[in-house]
């Protein structure tokens, strides 16, 4: 209702006691290695896809932990699996697996079916 | 007639300095402002990295003390301390007066006052501790809430008093982060159904095996880590603690309900060190600490000839560190006394 | 909360406040938002407390509200205030009283500046010089009006005919405090209480038989922010501000907010009627708002003050209900009747307490 | 005496075991394609036909493949089988002769020596009776074997063996009942009566000389008709269903039916062909290397059976094809595990529409999956024109020296070429279809095309083995698909360019998806051959080893995949070679931090040995167009 010319701002904070954080629940218990990264970015900035769109497995692997899910599988969608990233990990996080376990996740959730 | 060095601080530099210098077979005091020696040790449980009991580096050094008889003063500060010509001359507040050939300062550090975070609210709020409250839990075997209930959502906060320019240390303390990923061990073991966060500023895991402990964290005992300074914390309706935090990797500020906060209190230059070196006049840096001549060689040299520093007095270091500080501080002191 | 803590903190930041000869300045916000609150503010020092309060006719603006939407220079800003210690130093006071939080803040900063850039102080004495001709001392004593009715909260409860009791209950009142973000935020040591924990407020009430409320976005701002506010797209961003704090301090169950700040009152109070006309919502009991008081309006209940002297028909939220808890009485009918004759009538009926 | 009542166990599972596997046969060839059928029709006339018997009797039977892999264990499959199909064979005669009368139901062949004790007292009754006998040692020896190897798996030679479900477990305990009682069965009644041969005479009568050997011999006849009656009743429900099955699979393969890429009769009845002989197990490095010992082809084919865990196991294989080399019933293990693959995804793309439908009596609405393109990211690029086209592919970015070595080889052809994707192109597509996201594939699929298309190539080379295969197997393309060995193949047979000789000994490593992937074993080792001294490992050609790096395993750590490197690069650096050789991008980073060996791709190889000064450097003119090259390759 835009009665006085604006809205109630959304806050840009992550809240998250409220935040479902089942989708990453879902990955922890299949790929316990979702645990290990330490947001190097290095999956990042080897990453095919990120060299031609706004796509970082970094920042998408924070969001599901944080359960800011919201846009999280639009974004998923993007990777190529090519497994340059696997490669690279300083830390041996399956990161293929996590995009494929994500995608499952997302998918069997009611909470974000298309 | 074998010659007089005077220890000065009964901690883990300290005891271990005493106990060589005696070895060496000089005659030592060691002047201890507590009733009993081992200075933090006797409030730590677990060390890191191997998680050994703390009383068996304590058994260690005391046994070293004790096996070279070192004559050890007890609740004992220092009311002057000069040198006059070759010899120095220590009064005690018992009035005793002490001339030694050589001192050796082992004053140790303190550990920040968390209250000095204000925001933090340590002191105030019901559920906020220091992981020197924490270790005191672990001895008890119990790690409970203030209402006594079990804390399911526990963060831990790092970098509080180092750091910080609004807590006026600008130096890393260096072991907190260790500390944090050892008591969040250390927590999830005692209670499994618990969920950690460490709320970290960089992860400064340099020493032997920190590393993997953290990274033992991450994947056995599930620790979440946050990336960020926490702002500031407040206290619910039921007692809980709110924190706010930038989780910066993720670029959003991040707002979380804890039922247990836990500050990790950095180093500090002790109060004793701070008027030791008011007494003596001993150059300290810009971070408080002793400063020593050289910080490549001359790493246990003071300002005043004959006087040695040992251990964390001069700068934040772990066990092993100060045992071999304490080490070279011997080795200064015997080659001293050769050469005067 | 352990109350032995907060203490602590409390003793190490207490501030030097003068005890009378007052130079007064009032607040641009403040005159017409809250017009009775600064009336209040000089009825309780002259006529209660006896105090010699000076207004100086030439007073402006600090430019402080310009200075924080960014279309204010400092250096102007530096010279319009160098012009107000001026005329206080021209009227022979040294104890510079102002209405309004961004002013004391913007004074603050301004002093502490020169404190530590004595050029930048010099360039400001010539050029105030050469543009007015006029002269002036750094005040010996700066301190916020809410800091002076602090001062003497204690002899106000002494001459207090209501307290903040809830008069069916025989509860204290809940009170929340909320201070204005230019009052210590910027200079912890020059709040009272500092800036984590201030107890320039939480004072009055402890003393005039209320409980304060400390809820977990305490600290939040109230959403003026100067530019969010002044632009229209972004006054969702203020309302947002202001709802995140009501929405924190309702579980506690607030009576009452009392603000020391010109705009906080201001928003807190409005923003509860856009909040509940966009989204339903009322945070204060049985489906009513939680009234928002200046320090001066709580204090002029407390003393017994007539509620429509004190201006509280200008709040958007009404305050009623609380005047109902707390049984002060007073008549419906009159309150948007209120003549100018009326109130200098109830002024010597009250000054002969 | 014509019939007794203990054959009637015999006779019910029996009969049962054969209507079920007549109709099983049926409902498969019913679920066929048409054209699938039609072969299957036309095999069953033609050679096909006589090949499928001598295929059963080798493999089936004999059991050739294992024999030849290893003996032991090829023993005792072929004692068991061909053994248990002697006993009925000339069981069958002997009931025939030597019956009362001719042309016997099956069971008075088996329990021949229960209806005739008397049998076997002289002359060539006697020496049949050895021959028996003989035949019956020789599958007891293979059921000894058996037990053993159900113990103590290593006797056999095998490492590992399958793990068993309840239903196996009974039917398996049958199975070993099945000859000791015949044994005991017949012993028995020739003790009484003082026939029998050198096995069954000799025990007989000695069991005799202290046991009522009258009274004992029935209830072993019992024992032993229910034993085969309960094995067969048992059958359809157990791994040893394979038995029949076998036989069908090498009906249809024979008449040239393929495992395709969605599930069918075909694939049905291989996974029922299973034997779970664990071959497969032995020869899976996940097993050898990285202790992974539940989702080996074996299990896989178990748990599409019992309908179980079957994604789990999907995508945790490095598909290295090694087990398909290896598989002695010839399963195409690898197209199964893909189908597999695809099918975990599609149950997540389309909803179950009848899901819940008996909880809740309502048809949930079928939902469409979403088709929307998801990499409409991807710039529109028009490439230069050009000759040959240059793919690195994603790995080979991560190999620098691979990729420079080709710049470096290209320029010195002199062809007109292309690097298409030198600031890193879209992905190939096959890591996306190994994950059985074909869908998503195509689309990067499609999009690779049309830049292949407008470049106007006809040669297109790939580094990277990942991309070499799915170019060649799913893009429709009108251009020549090589493999950067085949190509410097090529351009050393034509003399393009000119190598030093490199003085190095080296060990080639075939990467799996080139050589069992793609076929391609000799070129890389023609070239190698060419600059180097080549040397011979114990894995070459189809048993290469992989180097588990492999995309295809999704499940699997890096702590896994650096077990199996290791032990790979161990086992091909075994004669110390200077130079550990692979041609593709992925197998020379897993392997270079797996071995202190130098580990270089054949392409740095080449560059390295080339010979720059005689090369003629003429940038654009051509000194070869593709196609002529490729004519005369």
């Amino acid at each position: 209702m835009e009665k006085f010319g604006f809205f109630i701002s959304k806050g840009r904070q992550i809240n998250y006691d409220s935040n479902d954080r089942s989708i990453a629940e879902y990955i922890y218990e299949r790929e316990p290695s979702f645990r290990r990264c330490i947001e190097c970015g290095g999956c990042s900035a080897t990453c095919t896809t990120g060299s031609m769109t706004k796509f970082s497995l970094r920042e998408l692997h924070i969001l599901i932990k944080r359960g800011e899910n919201d846009k999280v599988m639009e974004s998923l969608k993007k990777c190529m699996l090519c497994g340059k990233c696997i490669l690279v990990c300083p830390r041996g996080v399956n990161t293929r697996n996590i995009v494929v376990l994500a995608k499952q996740a997302f998918q069997k959730s009611a909470a974000y079916a298309i | 007639m074998s010659k007089h060095v005077v220890v000065i601080g009964g901690g883990v530099a300290g005891l271990e300095a005493a106990g060589r210098l005696s070895r060496e077979g000089l005659d030592v005091s060691l002047l201890e402002k507590d009733s009993i020696t081992g200075g933090h040790l006797n409030r730590w449980f677990k060390l890191f990295p191997d998680r050994r009991d703390s009383s068996e580096v304590k058994d260690y050094l005391e046994g070293l003390t004790h096996a070279n008889n070192v004559k050890l003063f007890t609740n004992v500060t220092i009311e002057k301390l000069n040198r006059d010509k070759d010899h120095f001359s220590v009064l005690t507040n018992d009035g005793k007066e002490l001339i030694a050939d050589a001192v050796v300062v082992a004053t140790g550090f303190d550990l920040f006052k968390s209250s000095r975070k204000e925001e933090y609210g340590y002191g105030i709020y019901d559920n906020v501790i220091t992981s020197a409250d924490l270790e005191d839990m672990f001895r008890k075997g119990e790690i409970t809430a203030a209402d006594g209930t079990v804390p399911k959502k526990i963060g831990i906060v790092h970098c509080v008093g180092s750091r910080d320019e609004k807590a006026g240390n600008l130096y890393c303390s260096k072991l907190c982060c260790v500390t944090a990923v050892k008591q969040a061990i250390e927590i999830r073991e005692h209670y499994p159904e618990s969920t950690l966060f460490c709320f970290y500023m960089d992860m400064r895991m340099g020493g032997a095996y920190y590393e993997e402990m953290y990274r033992e964290a991450q994947e056995v005992w599930s620790v979440n880590f946050i990336r960020g300074k926490v702002s500031e914390a407040s206290e619910t309706i039921d007692k809980k603690v709110v924190i706010k935090v930038e989780d910066t990797l993720a670029g959003r500020p991040l707002k979380m309900t804890l039922d247990l906060l836990i500050l990790m209190a950095g180093m500090e230059m002790s109060e004793g060190g701070i008027k030791l070196a008011g007494l003596a006049g001993l150059k300290t840096g810009d971070n408080r600490f002793f400063e020593a001549t050289d910080h490549h060689f001359g790493s246990n040299k003071s300002n005043v000839e004959g006087l040695f520093y040992a251990g964390t007095c001069t700068s934040p270091m772990n066990i092993t560190e100060t045992i071999s500080h304490a080490r070279a501080a011997v080795s200064e002191v015997v080659d001293y006394l050769k050469n005067s | 909360m352990k109350q032995e803590g907060k203490q602590a903190i409390w003793s190490e930041y207490q501030k030097e406040i003068a005890d009378d000869k007052y130079f007064y300045v009032r607040s641009c916000i403040r005159q017409n938002f809250f017009p009775g609150s600064e009336v209040a503010f000089l009825r309780i020092l002259r006529d209660v407390l006896k105090k010699d309060v000076y207004e100086h006719p030439c007073h402006t603006t600090c430019s402080g509200i310009g200075y924080h939407s960014d279309v204010v220079p400092v250096e102007t800003a530096m010279t319009v205030v160098a012009r107000q210690f001026a005329l206080m130093t021209e009227a022979g006071y040294t104890n510079y009283v102002p209405s309004c939080i961004t002013s004391f803040g913007l004074y603050t900063e301004i002093i502490e500046t020169w404190h530590h850039f004595p050029e930048v102080e010099e360039k400001v004495r010539q050029k105030l010089k050469e543009a007015t001709g006029r002269e002036f001392e750094i005040p010996g004593n700066l301190a916020h009006a809410s800091d002076i009715i602090y001062k003497f909260r204690k002899e106000i409860a002494a001459k207090a005919k209501f307290k903040l009791i809830n008069k069916n209950t025989g509860e204290p009142l809940k009170v929340v405090d909320h201070i204005g973000c230019h009052y210590a935020k910027m200079f912890p040591s020059k709040g009272v209480g500092g800036a984590e924990y201030p107890y320039v407020l939480a004072g009055m009430i402890e003393e005039w038989g209320g409980q304060v409320i400390d809820y977990p976005e305490r600290r939040h701002c109230c959403g003026f922010g100067f530019r969010q506010y002044l632009v229209q797209a972004n006054r969702g961003f203020s309302v947002a501000c202001s709802k995140e704090k009501f929405e924190s301090m309702k579980p506690f169950k607030p009576d009452m907010i009392i603000t020391n700040c010109p705009g906080c009152p201001m928003f807190l109070d409005r923003w509860q009627y856009v909040i509940n006309e966009m989204e339903g919502t009322r945070y204060g009991q049985n489906g009513e708002g939680i009234p928002v008081f200046t320090y001066e309006e709580v204090a002029g209940l407390v003393l017994g003050f007539d509620p429509w002297d004190l201006g509280l028909q200008m709040h958007q939220t009404d305050c009623e209900p609380l005047l109902d808890k707390i049984g002060i009485e007073y008549s419906p009918e009159d309150k948007y009747n209120t003549t100018v004759n009326s109130l200098s009538e109830k002024h010597s009926s009250l000054i002969n307490v | 005496m014509q019939f007794d009542p203990f054959v009637i166990p015999f006779n019910i599972g029996l009969n049962f075991i054969l209507l079920y596997t007549v109709i099983r046969c049926v409902v498969w060839f019913r679920g066929l394609s048409r054209a699938d059928k039609l072969r299957m029709q036309r095999g069953f006339f033609g050679t096909p036909f006589a090949q499928s018997l001598r295929e059963i009797f080798l493999e089936s039977l004999l059991h050739r493949k294992i024999l030849k892999t290893n003996f032991r264990l090829g023993y005792m499959h072929m004692s068991l089988a061909f053994g248990w199909f002697l006993l009925i064979f000339f069981g069958t005669i002997e009931a025939d002769v030597f019956g009362t009368r001719h042309l016997n139901a099956p069971y008075r062949a088996i329990f021949f020596r229960f209806f005739n004790p008397e049998h076997g007292r002289m002359g060539f009754e006697s020496v049949y009776g050895f021959l028996m006998d003989l035949i019956l040692a020789f599958v007891l020896s293979g059921l000894f074997l058996a037990i053993i190897k159900r113990f103590y798996s290593r006797i056999v030679g095998m490492k590992k063996t399958t793990r068993l479900k309840p239903s196996d477990k009974v039917a398996l305990t049958a199975l070993w009942l099945i000859f000791p009682s015949r044994l005991l069965a017949e012993s028995f009644t020739c003790g009484a009566y003082g026939t029998g041969s050198f096995l069954t005479g000799t025990l007989g009568s000695w069991l005799a000389s202290f046991l009522p050997a009258q009274q004992l011999a029935y209830p072993f006849w019992w024992l032993y008709s229910l034993s085969l009656g309960t094995f067969f009743i048992l059958l359809p429900v157990t791994r040893y269903m394979h038995i029949p099955t076998e036989l069908f699979l090498i009906f249809m393969r024979n008449s040239g039916i393929k495992t395709g890429d969605k599930t069918g009769s075909y694939s049905e009845v291989e996974v029922f062909s299973c034997s779970s002989c664990g071959i497969c197990i032995d020869t899976c490095q996940l097993n050898t290397s990285a202790g992974i010992t539940n989702i080996q082809s074996a299990y896989l084919m178990k748990a599409i059976r019992n309908n179980s865990n079957v994604a789990e196991i999907a995508h945790n294989c490095l598909m290295c094809g090694r087990c398909d080399q290896v598989c002695p019933v010839g399963i195409e293990l690898s197209p199964i595990r893909m189908i597999q693959r695809r099918a975990g995804e599609n149950d997540i793309a389309y909803k179950n529409t009848y899901k819940d439908y008996f909880r809740t009596r309502q048809i949930t609405a079928s939902e469409k999956p979403d088709i929307s393109p998801v990499y409409n990211f991807l710039p529109e690029v028009n490439p230069d024109k050009a000759d040959v086209l240059y793919f690195a592919g994603c790995m080979t970015h991560l190999t620098p020296s691979i990729k420079n070595s080709m710049v470096r080889i290209l320029e010195a052809s002199g062809l007109n070429y292309k690097f298409i994707d030198e600031d890193g192109g879209a992905c190939c597509g096959r890591p996306l279809m190994l994950a059985g996201q074909d869908r998503e594939a195509r689309e990067l699929i499609n999009y690779n095309s049309q830049l292949i298309w407008k470049s106007g190539a006809q040669t297109l080379v790939t580094s990277c083995p990942i991309c070499y295969k799915v170019f060649r197997e799913s893009y429709y393309l009108d251009v020549e698909v090589l493999h950067h060995s085949q190509f410097i193949k090529n351009l050393i047979d034509e003399d393009i360019v000119k190598l030093n000789f490199l003085r190095k000994r080296v060990v080639y490593h075939t990467p799996c998806d080139l050589g069992r992937g793609s076929g391609v074993y000799n070129e890389p080792k023609e070239v190698l051959t060419h600059i180097s001294r080549l040397e011979k490992s114990k894995f070459e050609d189809d048993k290469s080893l992989c180097c588990g790096g492999s995309l295809a395993n999704m499940k699997i750590g890096s702590q896994k995949r650096s077990l199996i490197a290791r032990d790979a690069a161990a086992e091909l650096t075994r004669t110390s070679p200077d130079i550990l050789a692979t041609a593709c991008p992925l197998c020379k980073k897993t392997f270079s931090s797996a071995t202190t060996t130098r580990v270089a791709d054949i392409a740095e190889l080449v560059a390295e040995a080339l010979i720059v000064s005689s090369v003629k450097r003429s940038t654009n003119k051509k000194i070869f167009s593709a196609k002529e090259l490729a004519a005369i390759s």
